[in-house]
Formats: structure tokens, C-alpha cells, sequence
């Protein structure tokens, strides 16, 4: 097992610097140089075009300066903005609680309706059940999330006026940040009423974001389920004279949750991108809508930052998800 | 030589393939819903400048913010309303599924044969080429969708070539894993052996022999990436990163719409409406293919 | 009384206008303790009989008998629970191929120690003893470390030895053998065979062994049923049908066997293929392929009298006796 | 009758092996380095004209890298395989060229051999349209005569292979084998995934088509009751090596090797007296990858002793054939 995780951790490097490689190359690929970039539509002295470039280490060679942008990674330096001129760690710390608050309630909320609705579907086949399940999942795969979105609102908040329109929570409370995660931050505050304006703000930039996911999980665990309930290994649980409840639980389920698990690992891809429009929509205070207002601001580094956070969360998770594969699955455990 | 006579007079008839396909295909009604309604949003699309009732630009300012016809207020002129300033909403949705169909097929094509032919040779030369093509994927891939696509936008930015560029790139990891894929599973098989022994070169056992078993899949899989691309030109669209207003994107009139959300839910509906109908037309269309295509669910039914 | 007694069993599948029987009025008895081979190609309906009798057949496949007893219950009259207190237990199967009719996300024990939980109601060491126990009767060697391997871990020869393993677990009155040896190389197939042998003598078993090797059965079996597009053309002692065949087809599946022409260049061939869903002969099923047919056999099926399905069943000389 | 002073080869032979080899390397797991696995470990034989050897062995024998040596789809690791006096076990890409059409190859499963996606016509064009310089005129001619060869009517070549039978699928891949009308055909377990009634069909086709074409044949399998239908040679290989090379007739008679002499009292027989004397072995097929020491067979032998465990037999000539086993005058008597 030991030696399995050191194969996967391996795997995972090139990965690793290959993103550090495009997200270095993001600035320097932009037309004009980064220093046009920052002072924007101002002319610039050629002097202190010089002088800037030698600040910021730009003048040096492409490699040194890849280097010197690992270096600095290493010890968590992400740049400064230039909109805010503050350290763009910082202020991905203080988002960043907000988009896993929201991105993990989102994916509970998949894993838990459309596994089991998935799962169910393929044991009823040609059923009603599996009609509905089948029909509102693809509705949903085909759903634009943005338009979604405006529809939710449209409805709960504007017609019924149950939701609120957008933010974490209103403004009335003043919750002390310790988590990060509001839920958590705003029972721990004792505030009367703060939990439930912070759940309230949740419940539909959950369903928006969770709505691909569920669908993808749900399609992808009824037809796991239908493939392993066709194999042999199901005859003979049924040959040795098993109840049906245990040949599906015992038999089936585990077998037809492993594929399942790799296709949640890749969900975590479309709630990143998820996140970006959801967090737009519902102005939610996440890193998702923190990168389109920087890109409308051109703030670089940030853009930069925000891509190399992303796609490291992909590679982290996956590579979490590849190894709980390995512990449900004990072929690819001692496969070479 | 009796037993020839006899072995040939075993041999059933069979359809032709085309006509095999569509027996499959039809089989699935939801499908052949859907590709009609599909084949609609195209004819739209090809003829939008002779359906569209109005100019999609021009702005009729004393009618902005008409209902639809049927609602209160509405006009028999503009169909489906008008939009903050007065252009016609049903003319804008026409013109647009010229321009969504457009980025979709190209993009699609861009990132279909470079992903075909990168997953071919990794599959046919694992240990150099291979090794190389997959880990660039990998990087390719660690970038969800949308969010390459925003990368790609910042460095060429805004605009249709853009966006098309951008949507090729982000889907070209899944082509050639898929057909990387799908070429591993063909390539020790004893009908590809049988054609080296006969002598067939690298290039012939990768597009005559190989690539035409991959197919399935990868239609499937091009069908799926086209009404995904539909939803990510919106979606790019509606972050102001994709096509840039006036020109009658269906993401781009949903952005606008934003801000009369209370006032006019016209607005934010149409488009979103035809996004869903396109593309779940095509998602079912993807579905039907993909039973009529796949020879493994064929044997289950 | 026998053990086994089925009359009449028909199982269909394909639509209810457009039926395709895979077994077509299948008569066949077994008695404790007999060992009977069932012999046919590919299509005969050996294997599908099997898993009706074990109750494996799903919709669309539809089941019909006018008997199915084993061992003094009619089987389709049982409800589903109850039956499922026999199979398993007193009825047991093994499939050809081993690996893939093993769970691979569980060790071996724990899929030889379910039968026994479920059926046995054993618990702990009890449990484990007997597991290890059958372990060993299935020549395993280092069987104690075996108990916590995966199916992948162990060789082909090694995952049948399990199969029979959880198949014995309960002494079954009655083991249904599948294809036993088919995906096994010849010399590991010697080992199954004498395995199967020796359990079945041991424990006083009712073996039923379905190949599709006459030699496999001409070495083990006493008595052998030869089957042909769902029903049994033939049914006799192994000596006699080996010595003098009654049907044309297992006259004519013994001459295409190599060690029938020996010396000769070429063999004899039964011309054409078994009959599909859509070419079934309106009269005996094997009329168009057989070289003794008359107008009668492509009008009218014959019933199965006397061993064997046949209007012009073969003499002592192998020649038919019409005319 | 097999050329049992292999040296110098004989100028009538089709085909001459020598000493050929052949070793993969094979990655252990993660850190671990690679391994050799000696799938092809120093095989010699000799084919003629209108001769069938036949390669005996169960898995892990290396049948199957036999067959890629000769059909030339791999060079040899080392050692000498000369087809028709030319020596391909290194050759270049040209002379491969150049030597191809000479073998060809009919495989196990007839539902994998052939492309899914091609007409029969498609499939047995392509080895013409490579190999030769024939007009598509004179292609569709030789395709048509061939299709009638082995018994399907000229019309069912417009047809896919999943309208055919797997016994009528395996007609058309010995057509494509022979449509360029080679020297040497390999057949890879021609019949083991055919019915008893088909096999018979299929090995007269094969029979006739010797008779017709006079190729030579080599036949692999382990079903040893169609062998001894089929070769005029025998080869009995475990792991990687011949243990037993002779004449059929001589080898059938009185097999010596310890697993020649299991094989066949392993396979069973309809007639009682087919049936040998039952030498009982025990033990597992030992993995390539792990190879025994000395005689890979000393495990499972019932004759084994310490020489065996520590030194690697050589084939040598005994009662008119070729035997590696270090104890076989012991055996013989």
C-alpha cells in the first residue's frame, strides 16, 4: 500500500510542474510585457520602464526567473496584486474558506441525492423510477448553470421571497472569522439567527453548483450498476442461493462504486469551473469570482495565482481519489 | 463439393449497416425527438437572415422591454418581446444559434483531429511519444474547462476566434484520452496483428485499421463535446469573456439580461430556454448514437 | 426415486410473438451419487437447462416446466426464499471461467465463509476451521495463507480449486460443473478432473459435468445426455453411446473427433452450423444437416423414445433404419 | 521427418531456426527495476514443403512468441531464422518487406481476427494491395477465387464479419492468410475456439489447401488429439525451451520426456485404449517471470533429481528424436 501511494505521489509531479510552468508563462504570454500591463493605457518613461523590470526581476533570464517563481512558491508567496497591492495570499486566504464552504455542500449535496438515486434507477431498470431519474438527470447535465442560476433567484427570491438574492449571509451579522467556513463560524458566534441567514444564503449556490455533478454521478452509478450486475461474480452470488438485498449491497454496490469514485474525483474539475459562474451569480466571496474580477481588472498575479490554486486542488484531490481507489479496488492495489 | 454449397446457403442476410444504425438509433424515441428538434435549431441557424422576422441589432427604442406577444402588453411584431434596448428577442435567439452552432462545430473540429491524431500516436508509441503527449494532458486536464478557457482568453483575449481557440484547447485532452484510449483496447487484437502480418506500415494500422474500431466512442464523445461547447460559449458569454455585445450571442444576451431580472423575466428566459432545448436535444441525441454505436450495450439489449 | 427429475422444461427467450426456445422440452433425470455428463456445442442449451434448474434465468427469459423436482420439492412451485434455502446449499455450480466468476474486491475466505454463514449458520472458529478445512480438501497448498488472498492473486487452476471450494461448502446432494476445464490448460485440467472425481465419490454427490469434450465425459461419466438446439437427441450409458451411437448427431460429433479418422487425411465434418434464432427447421432440428434425412424429419419433430430423438434411430452398424 | 543434425541446414528446408531467442524486459513495480522474462529461450527445428510441425505446449510456453518471431511482427532477441535461405532474425525493415508475403499467419479467434469495420472483400484486398503490384481488376479476381477456395460464394464478400459464423469467420481468415500464397502459414490454436463438428470442417480446409498450395505448415496447440490429425513433426515446449523434437510418429509411440509423457496422459481419450498410463504431476504452469532453476520442469517431475534442480538439460539426440532431460537413458530403458 505504502509503495502504491509512492507510485501515485510520482505520477503527480510532472503533472505539478508542467501547471507551474503555464501558470509562469500566463504573464509573459500576454502581448506587451507585464509592466505595460500594469501601468495600463499611461506612457511610460522608458527609465522607469527599465527600472521597474529590474525590481521585479524581469530583465533576468526566462529560466532564473522561473526559478526565482518557484522559489517563492515554496514559501507561499503568490505575488502582489496590483489592484490592491496587497500579498496575494492573503487575500486568497480569506476567500479561499468561502469557495470549499460552498463547494463541498455542493458535492455532498450530488453524492448524496444522485448515488442513491443512480444506484436505484439501475436496479429498477425500465421503470418509472429509472424514466424520471434518467430524464431529470440529463435535463440537468444539459442545463446552462448561469441561466439556472437567474431561474432560482427569479423564483425563490424575487417571486417567493424565501432566499436571499446573494452573499454568505446578511449584513446585520458581524461574524468573527475562525474557520472560514461561515456555517461553522456563525454557530460558533451564538449570534441568534446567524446559522440559519448563513444556511439560508447556501441552499441555492448549493443546488446551482451541485447540479452537474449530481447528474454526471447519477448517470455514471446506474450504468456502473448495470455493467457489474451483469457479471459473472453476480451469477455465482446468486448461485450460492444469497438473498437479492445482499447480492446487490455485498456484491454489486462496492464493485459499481469504484468508477463512481474516479467520476466524483473529476467533479471536483467542474465545481472549480462551476464555481467561477456560481460565485458570480450569487456574488459569492470565493476565488471563483474574485479570478473574473481580476480578469476584468487585468490584475495579472492574481489571475496567475488563481489558476496554479485551482488546478492544484484537482491534482490533490484526484490524487486522493486514485489512492482511496486503491483501497476499494485491490486489483489496481498490486498491479504494476 | 457439397459442404461449400451447403456452408453458403447458412450465411442469413443481414441489413446494411446504415440501415442497421438507424433501426438502433430510432429504436430510441427520445433521439429522434431530439434530432429533430436539433435539425431545426440548424436550419435556423443556416437561414437565420431569412426567418429572422427583425435586424438582431437594431434597437427599436420606443419598444423596449416588450413582452412576449401572448402576455399582457406584448406585441404581435416582436414575438417573444424585446430586450433594455428594443431589439427583437426572437430575431437576437435565431441569429444566435448561427453563432452558437458555428463556434461549436469549429471548436469541436479543432480539437477532434489534433486529439485523434495525439491519442493514435501515444497509443501506438507508448514509451516516447506516449509518455510525453499524456503528461502534457495531464497539465491540460488539471485545468477544468471554463477555467482554461478564462486562462486562454486573458492571454488572446475576448472575442469569437478567441473563444473557439479556447474551447478546442480545453476539450482536446479528452479526445486523445479517449482515443488513446479506445486504440490500446484495439491494438492487440488479432485483426490488427493480422494486418501487420499482411504487412501494413504505422500509418495504415493507425487510420485504416485501428482508428475506424475507435469511432464509436469518439462520436459519442463529439456529440457530448459539441453541446458542451454550446454551454461554455455561453457560459464565456455571460462572463463578458466570450462574444463581445452587439453581436447576438445567447450567453452574451443572458449577461445583459442580469439586471432586469424583476422587471422583464422575459429576458433572462428566452435564451436560457433555447440553451437547455439545444442542448439537451443534443445530449439525447448523444445518448441514442452512442446505444446505435456501441456494440457492447447493443449485445446487452 | 431420483434426485433430480425434470420434465418437459422449456426455457425461452426473445419476444412473447417472436419466442426463441433455448431448451425445447427437456426431459432429464439424476440419481444421488450418479455422475451424468451432458454434452453439446455451443448454443445446445446445456448451460442455459442448468441455470433454469438453478433459478438464474431473468426476464425476459421465461421458465416452464411440467416437473422440476430436486430431491422431493418441485422447484417452480417453491417461493423464491425458500428456494433460494436449496440452492446454494443442496444444489451448487461452477463456472468456467473461475476468475471472472469470482468477486474481485473480496479475499477468498470471506467468499467461501458467506455460504457457509448463510447457509450453515457457522460462526467464528467453527467458521474459519471449516474454511481452512475446505481449503485443504481442495488440494490448496499453504492453504491457511490462501484464506486472505484475492481471486488475482492466485493462478487459474487456484481459482477453480475455490469455486469447487465454495460449491462443496455446504455437501451439496447435487454439484452442477459448468465447463469446468475449458479456460484451464491440460495438465491443471487433469488435476480439476481428479478433484471433482474424488469429491464426488467422497461425499457421495450427484455430478453433473456440461462440456462440450466427449473425451472429458467418455473418461469420467457412466451415463451421458447429448443435447442439440435445446433438446437431448440422445441419452445412454458412456459405453454404449461410445460404442454404438443411436443419433446421427452424436454419430456424426464421434466421427469428426480426430481420434476417429486416424491415419486418414481428412475428417469426417457434419456440414453447416447449429440453427439460430431465426432458421430453426420446422421438423427435427437436425434435419438439415443430417445425411440420413427423410421426408418425414423435415416435416415432423420426433419425440425423444427410448434414449433417443430420432424417426431412423442408428443400428449396431451405425447405419440408419429407414427403408 | 525433422532434420535432427540441425548443422548445416539443409538446402531443401522452407524454414531453419537456430538457437532462436527471444527476452523481454519487463518492469517489476514501482523502484523495483526490470526483468528479463526469457519468453523464447534457444529454439531449433527445421520445416519442408508440404510439412506440418507442430508446437506443443501449454500457457506460458512461449507458442505465441514463436508465432511473432516467424511472422516477422518481432526481430529475434538473438539467433538465427531463415526463411527460404534469408535470415530475418534481425532483419531490416526492407528485407522484412521483402519476405513478408512468404509467411502468413491464421489466428485463434476467428471473432478478433478480422476487422469489424471492413468488408470480407476489404480484408483480403489488403495483403494484395501491399504485397503485390496487381490492378484492382486482377485483385477482385484472385479474391473471388480464393473466397470459392475455401467455400463461401463470391457474393458474401461485400458483407461484415458479424454476419458470419465463427466457423465461416475462420474460412476467411485462412483466405486472407493464403490469398498471397505463401511458403510457411503459422496457425496459432486454429480450431480451440471451434465446435467439435466445425473444427472438422476447418482442418479439412486445411488439409486440402497443403495439398493444393504445398505451404508448410506450422501449427501450434495444445489440443494433442488434433496435432496428431495434423503434423508430420512434433515440438513440445515448456517455458520458453523444446524439451521433445521429433518425428510425430516417433514421439506419439513412446513419448520420452517426463512432460511429453504427462501431456498426453493428461489429455483424455474416448477410446479406452487411447488411454495411457496416467503419470500424475502436480505443481502449478511456474511463471516466466520467475523461472525454476536448472530443468524448469524439476518441479513438477515425478523423475527429478538434485542434478535437476542445479543444471539446465540440453537437447540431445536419443531413440530418433531430440530430448532435454538430464535423467532420459534412465527414462528410455
Amino acid at each position: 500500500m505504502f509503495s502504491f501511494i509512492l507510485r501515485k505521489l510520482a505520477t503527480v509531479i510532472p503533472t505539478f510542474i508542467g501547471i507551474t510552468l503555464v501558470a509562469f508563462a500566463l504573464i509573459r504570454m500576454i502581448p506587451g510585457d507585464p509592466i505595460e500591463v500594469m501601468v495600463g493605457e499611461r506612457k511610460l518613461d522608458p527609465v522607469m520602464h527599465a527600472a521597474a523590470m529590474q525590481r521585479l526581476g524581469l530583465d533576468q533570464p526566462l529560466h532564473i526567473q522561473y526559478f526565482r517563481y518557484i522559489k517563492d512558491l515554496a514559501q507561499g508567496d503568490l505575488g502582489i496584486s496590483l489592484v490592491t497591492r496587497e500579498p496575494v495570499t492573503k487575500e486568497f486566504l480569506t476567500l479561499f474558506p468561502a469557495t470549499v464552504e460552498l463547494a463541498i455542500c455542493a458535492l455532498l449535496f450530488a453524492v448524496l441525492v444522485g448515488l442513491p438515486a443512480g444506484m436505484i434507477a439501475g436496479l429498477k431498470r425500465g421503470s418509472v423510477f429509472d424514466h424520471g431519474v434518467m430524464g431529470v438527470s440529463m435535463t440537468g447535465f444539459s442545463m446552462p448553470i448561469f441561466w439556472w442560476g437567474l431561474i432560482l433567484i427569479m423564483y425563490f427570491s424575487v417571486t417567493l421571497g424565501w432566499t436571499p438574492v446573494s452573499g454568505r449571509i446578511d449584513i446585520e451579522f458581524d461574524i468573527a472569522q475562525r474557520t472560514g467556513f461561515l456555517l461553522i463560524d456563525s454557530w460558533l458566534s451564538g449570534e441568534e439567527g446567524a446559522f440559519k441567514s448563513a444556511a439560508m444564503h447556501l441552499i441555492l449556490p448549493t443546488i446551482v453548483l451541485g447540479t452537474i455533478p449530481l447528474a454526471v454521478i447519477a448517470r455514471m452509478t446506474r450504468s456502473s450498476m448495470l455493467e457489474v450486475l451483469r457479471e459473472d461474480y453476480i451469477r455465482t452470488a446468486r448461485a450460492k442461493g444469497l438473498a437479492p438485498t445482499r447480492v446487490v449491497v455485498v456484491h454489486a454496490l462496492r464493485n459499481a462504486l469504484i468508477p463512481v469514485i474516479t467520476v466524483i474525483g473529476l467533479q471536483v474539475g467542474s465545481l472549480l469551473g462551476g464555481a467561477v459562474l456560481t460565485e458570480t451569480i450569487y456574488s459569492w466571496p470565493g476565488i471563483g469570482k474574485w479570478l473574473v474580477d481580476s480578469i476584468s481588472r487585468r490584475d495579472y498575479p492574481v489571475v496567475q495565482a488563481g489558476i496554479l490554486v485551482s488546478a492544484t486542488i484537482f491534482i490533490v484531490v484526484n490524487l486522493f481519489v486514485d489512492i482511496l481507489y486503491g483501497v476499494v479496488n485491490p486489483r489496481i492495489r498490486s498491479a504494476k | 463439393m457439397t459442404t461449400q454449397v451447403q456452408i453458403a446457403d447458412v450465411v442469413p442476410s443481414y441489413p446494411s449497416p446504415l440501415k442497421e444504425f438507424w433501426q438502433s438509433f430510432s429504436h430510441n424515441k427520445g433521439a429522434v425527438v431530439a434530432l429533430f428538434i436539433f435539425l431545426c435549431v440548424i436550419f435556423c441557424g443556416v437561414f437565420a437572415g431569412w426567418i429572422a422576422p427583425h435586424d438582431p441589432v437594431e434597437q427599436y427604442r420606443d419598444h423596449m422591454l416588450t413582452p412576449p406577444s401572448w402576455a399582457e402588453g406584448g406585441m404581435s411584431t416582436f414575438l417573444l418581446g424585446t430586450d433594455e434596448l428594443g431589439r427583437d428577442i426572437l430575431s437576437r435567439l435565431i441569429h444566435g444559434a448561427r453563432i452558437s452552432l458555428f463556434i461549436a462545430f469549429m471548436s469541436v473540429l479543432m480539437s477532434l483531429i489534433p486529439g485523434m491524431v495525439l491519442g493514435l500516436l501515444a497509443a501506438f508509441f507508448p514509451k516516447g511519444a506516449g509518455t510525453v503527449i499524456m503528461r502534457v494532458m495531464d497539465v491540460m486536464l488539471a485545468l477544468p474547462g471554463i477555467l482554461l478557457a478564462i486562462c486562454i482568453i486573458t492571454i488572446l483575449g475576448p472575442g469569437l476566434i478567441n473563444t473557439m481557440i479556447a474551447i478546442a484547447i480545453g476539450t482536446l485532452p479528452s479526445y486523445t484520452r479517449l482515443t488513446r484510449a479506445a486504440a490500446m483496447a484495439e491494438i492487440n487484437k488479432e485483426y490488427v496483428t493480422a494486418s501487420r502480418v499482411a504487412g501494413a506500415g504505422a500509418l495504415r494500422l493507425m487510420f485504416l485499421t485501428v482508428l475506424p474500431n475507435c469511432m464509436a466512442p469518439i462520436i459519442v464523445n463529439a456529440t457530448l463535446g459539441f453541446s458542451s461547447a454550446i454551454l461554455e460559449t455561453a457560459a464565456l458569454g455571460f462572463l463578458g469573456l466570450g462574444v463581445q455585445p452587439p453581436t447576438p450571442e445567447w450567453g452574451t444576451m443572458l449577461s445583459a439580461a442580469r439586471d432586469y431580472i424583476e422587471r422583464a423575466p422575459w429576458v433572462v428566459t428566452m435564451p436560457g430556454v433555447t440553451i437547455l432545448v439545444t442542448v439537451l436535444s443534443i445530449n439525447l441525441m448523444g445518448d441514442g448514437l452512442r446505444d446505435a454505436l456501441d456494440p457492447k450495450l447493443k449485445r446487452a439489449a | 426415486m431420483s434426485l433430480l427429475k425434470i420434465r418437459n422444461l422449456r426455457v425461452e427467450f426473445g419476444s412473447l410473438a417472436h419466442p426463441f426456445p433455448a431448451v425445447d422440452g427437456l426431459d432429464f433425470d439424476i440419481d444421488r451419487g450418479e455422475l451424468v455428463g451432458i454434452v453439446g456445442e455451443s448454443g445446445s442449451g446445456k448451460s442455459v437447462t442448468m441455470m433454469a434448474l438453478m433459478g438464474l434465468i431473468d426476464a425476459p427469459g421465461r421458465v416452464t416446466a411440467d416437473e422440476l423436482v430436486f430431491d422431493g420439492h418441485d422447484l417452480l412451485k417453491l417461493k423464491p426464499a425458500q428456494r433460494r434455502k436449496i440452492v446454494g446449499k443442496d444444489i451448487s455450480m461452477i463456472f468456467q471461467d473461475a476468475l471472472t466468476s469470482l468477486n474481485p474486491s473480496y479475499t477468498v475466505g470471506f467468499q467461501i465463509k458467506e455460504s457457509l454463514k448463510v447457509h450453515m449458520g457457522l460462526r467464528g472458529a467453527a467458521l474459519e476451521k471449516r474454511a481452512l478445512e475446505l481449503l485443504e480438501l481442495v488440494e490448496i497448498p499453504a492453504a491457511k495463507s490462501r484464506l486472505g488472498a484475492y481471486p488475482h492473486q492466485l493462478s487459474g487452476g487456484m481459482n477453480q480449486r475455490v469455486m469447487i471450494a465454495v460449491a462443496i461448502a455446504c455437501n451439496p446432494k447435487l454439484l452442477i460443473a459448468d465447463e469446468p476445464t475449458t479456460a484451464l490448460d491440460v495438465t491443471i485440467q487433469a488435476q480439476i478432473m481428479d478433484l471433482l472425481e474424488r469429491l464426488q465419490k467422497e461425499h457421495n454427490m450427484g455430478l453433473i459435468m456440461i462440456t462440450h469434450d466427449l473425451a472429458v465425459i467418455a473418461e469420467m461419466a457412466k451415463r451421458i445426455c447429448v443435447m442439440y438446439a435445446g433438446q437431448v437427441v440422445e441419452q445412454a450409458p458412456v459405453a454404449d453411446l461410445f460404442r454404438a451411437p443411436r443419433h446421427p448427431y452424436t454419430q456424426a460429433l464421434l466421427e469428426a473427433i480426430p481420434e476417429h479418422s486416424k491415419g486418414a487425411r481428412r475428417l469426417s465434418a457434419l456440414p453447416g452450423i447449429v440453427p439460430g434464432h431465426y432458421d430453426r427447421p420446422k421438423g427435427c432440428l437436425l434435419s438439415p444437416r443430417c445425411r440420413y434425412a427423410q421426408d418425414k424429419c423435415s416435416q415432423e419433430r420426433p419425440a425423444l423414445l427410448d434414449g433417443v430423438r430420432c424417426y431412423y434411430s442408428l443400428n449396431a452398424e451405425g447405419e440408419s433404419t429407414h427403408g | 521427418m525433422a532434420n535432427l543434425d540441425n548443422l548445416p541446414p539443409n538446402q531443401s528446408d522452407l524454414l531453419v531456426a537456430q538457437d532462436l531467442t527471444r527476452h523481454y524486459q519487463v518492469s517489476r513495480g514501482f523502484m523495483k527495476g526490470q526483468a528479463t522474462v526469457k519468453a523464447l529461450n534457444g529454439v531449433s527445428f527445421t520445416l519442408q514443403p508440404r510439412k506440418t510441425l507442430a508446437v506443443v505446449g501449454e500457457s506460458g510456453c512461449g507458442k505465441s512468441t514463436l508465432a511473432r518471431q516467424l511472422t516477422m511482427i518481432e526481430p529475434a532477441t538473438s539467433g538465427v531464422l531463415s526463411i527460404e535461405g534469408v535470415n530475418v532474425a534481425q532483419a531490416n525493415h526492407a528485407t522484412v518487406k521483402a519476405m513478408r508475403a512468404k509467411v502468413q499467419m491464421v489466428f485463434q479467434n476467428p471473432y478478433a481476427s478480422l476487422n469489424p469495420r471492413k468488408t470480407i472483400a476489404a480484408t483480403l484486398d489488403e495483403p494484395l494491395y501491399i504485397n503485390t503490384s496487381l490492378s484492382s481488376a486482377e485483385r477482385k479476381e484472385k479474391i473471388d477465387a480464393i473466397v470459392q477456395k475455401v467455400g463461401l460464394r463470391p457474393e458474401h464478400v461485400r458483407r461484415y464479419p458479424h454476419m458470419f459464423s465463427g466457423g465461416q469467420r475462420q474460412r476467411i481468415a485462412i483466405a486472407r492468410a493464403m490469398i498471397l500464397n505463401p511458403r510457411i502459414v503459422v496457425a496459432d490454436e486454429p480450431v480451440s475456439a471451434l465446435d467439435v463438428s466445425i473444427q472438422a470442417q476447418i482442418l479439412n480446409l486445411f488439409m486440402d489447401l497443403q495439398e493444393e498450395f504445398g505451404a508448410g505448415y506450422v501449427f501450434i496447440s495444445h489440443n494433442l488429439s488434433v496435432v496428431e490429425h495434423v503434423a508430420d513433426d512434433l515440438m513440445v515446449m515448456y517455458l520458453g525451451a523444446a524439451v521433445e523434437y521429433g518425428s510425430k510418429n516417433t514421439i506419439y509411440a513412446r513419448p520420452l520426456h517426463p512432460y511429453t509423457q504427462a501431456l498426453m496422459s493428461a489429455t483424455p481419450a474416448i477410446r479406452e485404449e487411447d488411454r495411457r498410463l496416467k503419470i500424475k504431476i502436480t505443481g502449478e504452469l511456474p511463471s516466466p517471470l520467475n523461472p525454476p532453476s536448472g530443468c524448469a520442469f524439476h518441479k513438477r517431475c515425478p523423475y527429478a533429481v538434485e542434478r535437476c534442480q542445479q543444471e539446465v538439460p540440453l537437447l540431445r539426440p536419443i531413440d530418433d528424436r531430440l530430448v532435454a532431460c538430464h535423467r532420459i537413458e534412465e527414462i528410455a530403458a
